[in-house]
């Protein structure tokens, strides 16, 4: 990444922040309902993968925590915010919600919310690049305690067996919900658990984005050249609870404030500014800008936006006017 | 008698049998040191500590199993599945071992395992976290499937579950478990089998289960009131086995069936229960027995949609009276 | 017309769909090098190679779910599951994911996957290879479920499934595969909802579906010679949804109804098409309708048990004279 | 192992080996329906195993290729054949059949047939023993296949954080079904596959009865004495098809004749002729007296044996008259 870019991506990442912080407050104020798993402390990892990678071009796939997976790979931050909202304009035009981002034409494939669900789905869409031929890759964002679920074991063998384009990203935060991964998991260092199944893997730092970068960069270079999946760990963690009901009792305060010393956003802030390529008033501003999109565009996009119509209950359940359902193709 | 909330009733019930038998033990997602996200196991992980009261991964088909697997050997666990949308992970080790091992066995091994998972659409929890999946647990042999409406059902069904030989699945509700109600100072134990009169009737009965019962009470109310149509209210708690005689003598008493359930039609309680009037009652009937049943769709997040999707007392009450004019 | 079998209609339509779009793939355990344990697929691993007929690990939920992942690109996969005993393990990506994505979605993808499984008690398989579990899959929302009774059924609602935009599940039959039928000779699709009126009558309806198309079939031949009462069969290939006007149409014509089921009765189809009669045509009825059903046990692997377990013609024969003279 | 136990084994694997192919006869006679998955060639393994752990007091349990496990536990051969016929004296009563062989007494635990449902149910009755401090341990066969199950990763993970008494055996015979391991599998030594559970694992030549004991002792005192879960992999080879319809197609007549040299009972029988404890004469008894056991005894016993009655189709599905079920308990 050249200074305009890490200038570029220092803003993302604080958008990011922004932007969770501010749907924090509209659940509060009641305005957004159900689980909400927001993103703060985390955000290098999203940025800086899809920045190694080809956002819009790539297929993404993740779990609940997804908001800014979707904007990332191009989704419009207004269309996130409507669907929280459950607008008709939302990007899941209100039906998915929090849990169930989704942006098919950004190739932005969608939040679940079964834990180790997009395992497969994911080595699926990588099946179907390779079978098209295109130079996209598949890439999985999902947290440690996903990888306990069977799916990963399945999924990652399936993948090596066939060598397929898809790039796994762990995002270890030591948590699910809460348990901690040591609790859970017999192997904690995630990347270690991809030997099992002959696929590259590694850990890098997830707090620092020029690390991410740089480790993404090998990984999404060695998938798309078609050497096979690769298995991604970064060390990050979350600074919110797991979802808007967590109780916070099972990490120490001490803990908390260890990671909070290892905010990705002051890492790059601080390295930009000790190079000289950005002061802190340029950083005040942006974020002062960022305030001015959420509040100016954003919410009232999302506040403005209609509900949809009852009447709309039943679409989108089955394919409209199958010719093959009701007979008569010859 | 103590009024307790639906929640506290269970985790009484975990207590009592972890105190009394040192092979009852508790296990899941988060209930251990959270205390479960309902807090049906709150303080038991300090009480009975981690060998009892265990923190599992995110493994479902396999915690399951190795709860079944212990059953084997006498230990009684009580397996909570977070949410019954995750119980699709876990199916395989329900009914292929557990629900059948007795039978191959020829009666040699058993699984006394408890499941417990609540179902239901809460607020807006999405279409991955708002099924209700009674209707698959009740249609195969050798799993016994219970269902609370009640703090009181829903602490002395847990402690029946527990002692019983058989496997139970104990279908609970998400929005249910701040509910208060009156249960017995000293042990209760619920039968497994079975149904309720919740309130007396003569122009219709209603048969509900789990949280559809409080929409068949409120629904009774506003016809009793409104309508001067006396609904007698049929608490279904039993869902495998579902009990015939009960559900015949009301229809016999009232002639007249309305079976409301949160899920989708297709294959689920409404047309079971309807299935058995027709089967044992038919001539019973003064009007064709009706559903009054989620829509077919998967669980939009837009809560007014979501509210569309699955009944309530009104449309309990329209149906009362569509059936009755209809006369 | 030619005469083939079951297996080798199911053959037929997967190399046609192969052999038109190159994303129209096979996967599933030995159905490559193999050929499929019941042929489907036999020769095809030579015909369009490795990554297009799959041999897959075991791996059910995982290469279910991989193919519904391939199917969000526009990729065609025909999955099959080597007994629906297995299906189980894969529910979830079947449910939560199949089934939920075009609504979570807002109608942005779909996952048009087929997955195919034979279901029913063979010859002697034991408790876990004998289930059927069609009322499974066929209670919940997103996802068609189709039954074929006959190798043109097999052919054309395979061939349809495969170009439909939905995630179809076809239920086949262990006994099934070795079963001859006619199959046109050009391409022939066929319709994925509706039903059909397998044999006119007057007197009595039978709704089967699948193997119990036969047993009606055979029961309404001696009803026919034996005892002069003229059963109508309907076959009900499409299970989800089913055909609620065909049954209406059927039920007003002869005022009474069976409904022949291999699986356990409860939330079954019987109990579904019961559901649907009462809300529909309850004043057709002239008898309540009955259902035949197997026994609420695990399948013995003992065969004198296990056939006692499950329905034949004769009780079907038994059930009509029952209801007719008790008319 | 002493020359008596060698002997004994032998004469155990030879009856093994005698008592299969009978099975065999007997279904292609029809008398025994349904699937039938037959051991000939694997031999050593199961009995291997269980000669160094202490069978009818550990608890075993396996797959669907189930026979010889639950004899070695100590079920009554007669009782294994009277299930294969379906008879009342059926070790299940008739109810289960060849893949659902039970013996509780002897703690055997049962054949079951889904491929990696004895993983975690294995994990389970490790836990429980734990729980009630026996010294038992908890002994899981399984194939090499089996190992690509989801409850193969969610059983090792949880039984390794647990530290619980569980041994896991593979009987890698390099095939699942019809397709070869290196077709389904990443990482085709499966012992290798321990790596990501933190688990202690091996793997041994499963043709030699002698090296299977070695290995086994080992891991049989590992878990015992409490250390965790191990993980033993035994290299073998079945002679037969998968079951009985199987084609054979996917296997070279080079492969079966090469495996076909490696016979468990004939090497630990020319071992012990060349060492001098056995003559070949003795063999030849040995096989004619197991011969004689199984034509007198074992099948006249299965086939004289009643089947169980109509009446009693719907017994076992539940427990009879619990007490909970009706109420009334106070
Ligand atoms: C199949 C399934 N099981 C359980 C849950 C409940 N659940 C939601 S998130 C979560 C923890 C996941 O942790 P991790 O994978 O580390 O991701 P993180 O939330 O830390 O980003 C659990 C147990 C679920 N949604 N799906
Ligand atoms: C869950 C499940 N999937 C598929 C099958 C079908 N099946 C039976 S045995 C088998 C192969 C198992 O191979 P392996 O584990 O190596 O054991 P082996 O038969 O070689 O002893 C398969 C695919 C099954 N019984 N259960
Ligand atoms: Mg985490
Ligand atoms: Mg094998």
């Amino acid at each position: 990444m050249n200074a305009a870019d890490k200038k570029r991506v220092l803003r993302e990442m604080l958008f990011a922040r922004r932007f969770e912080e501010r749907c924090y407050e509209a659940y509060v104020e009641r305005k957004i309902g159900g689980f909400l798993h927001l993103y703060p402390g985390q955000e290098a990892c999203a940025i800086g993968v899809m920045e190694a990678a080809r956002p819009g071009h790539d297929y993404v796939i993740t779990g609940y925590r997804d908001h800014i997976h979707a904007i990332k790979c191009g989704c419009d931050p207004k269309a996130v915010m409507a669907e929280l909202y459950a607008r008709e304009t939302g990007c899941s035009k209100g039906r998915g919600g929090s849990m169930h981002i989704f942006d098919v034409e950004h190739h932005f494939m969608g939040g679940y919310a079964l834990v180790g669900g997009p395992f497969p789905l994911a080595a699926g869409m990588a099946k179907a690049i390779k079978m098209k031929g295109g130079d996209e890759i598949a890439i999985c964002f999902l947290g440690d305690a996903a990888n306990n679920q069977g799916t990963f074991h399945e999924t990652l063998n399936m993948a090596s067996v066939w060598n397929l384009p898809v790039l796994f990203i762990c995002e270890n935060n030591l948590y699910g919900i809460g348990t901690a991964t040591h609790r859970s998991t017999a192997v904690t260092e995630q990347y270690k658990r991809a030997c099992s199944y002959g696929i590259e893997s590694s850990q890098t730092d997830g707090q620092d984005i020029d690390q991410v970068y740089a480790a993404a960069k090998v990984a999404v270079d060695f998938v798309r050249s078609g050497q096979g999946p690769y298995f991604l760990e970064l060390c990050t963690y979350r600074y919110r609870g797991h979802s808007m009901s967590d109780s916070g009792a099972y990490r120490t305060k001490e803990e908390v404030e260890e990671w909070g010393k290892r905010d990705p956003i002051v890492i790059l802030r601080d390295r930009l500014v000790e190079s000289g390529e950005l002061t802190l008033d340029d950083y005040q501003a942006m974020d002062k800008e960022i305030f001015a999109e959420i509040e100016n565009d954003i919410i009232p996009y999302a506040e403005n936006s209609p509900e949809p119509k009852v009447e709309e209950l039943e679409k989108y359940v089955l394919a409209e006017n199958d010719p093959y359902v009701k007979g008569g193709v010859r | 008698m103590a009024e307790i909330m639906y929640w506290e009733a269970i985790r009484r019930a975990h207590d009592e049998e972890m105190a009394r038998d040192p092979l009852v033990i508790a296990m899941g997602e988060d209930i251990g040191v959270a205390g479960g996200t309902y807090k049906a196991t709150k303080g038991l992980y300090d009480k009975y500590g981690p060998e009892r009261v265990i923190d599992t991964p995110i493994s479902e088909n396999s915690f399951t199993g190795l709860g079944i697997g212990a059953s084997f050997l006498g230990v009684r666990p009580i397996i909570e599945l977070m949410s019954v949308n995750f119980a699709w992970l876990a199916m395989d080790q329900i009914f292929n071992s557990a629900a059948k091992v007795r039978y191959m066995s020829g009666g040699q091994l058993t699984a006394p395992v408890v499941i417990r998972s609540p179902g239901g659409t809460a607020h807006q929890l999405g279409a991955q976290h708002s099924a209700r999946m009674e209707k698959v647990f009740m249609g195969i042999a050798g799993l016994r499937v219970v269902t609370p409406s009640s703090p009181k059902q829903a602490y002395g069904l847990l402690k029946s579950a527990v002692r019983c030989n058989d496997p139970v699945f104990i279908n609970e509700h998400e929005l249910m478990y701040n509910m208060k109600g009156e249960v017995p100072d000293g042990e209760y134990f619920h039968p497994l089998e079975g149904s309720e009169v919740t309130r007396q009737g003569r122009d219709v009965t209603l048969f509900g289960y789990n949280i559809s019962v409080h929409w068949s009470m409120q629904a009774a109310e506003i016809l009793s009131k409104q309508h001067g149509i006396e609904a007698e209210v049929v608490d279904l708690y039993s869902l495998s086995p579902l009990d015939r005689a009960g559900i015949c003598e009301s229809v016999s008493k009232t002639h007249r069936a309305v079976i409301v359930e949160e899920a989708e039609a297709p294959v689920g309680v409404g047309a079971e229960v309807m299935a058995i009037i027709n089967e044992e009652c038919f001539f019973e009937l003064d009007a064709a027995p009706v559903r009054v049943s989620a829509k077919m769709v998967p669980t939009p997040f837009n809560h007014t949609l979501e509210k569309a999707s699955i009944p309530n007392a009104k449309d309990v009450v329209a149906a009362v009276l569509k059936m009755i004019s209809g006369k």
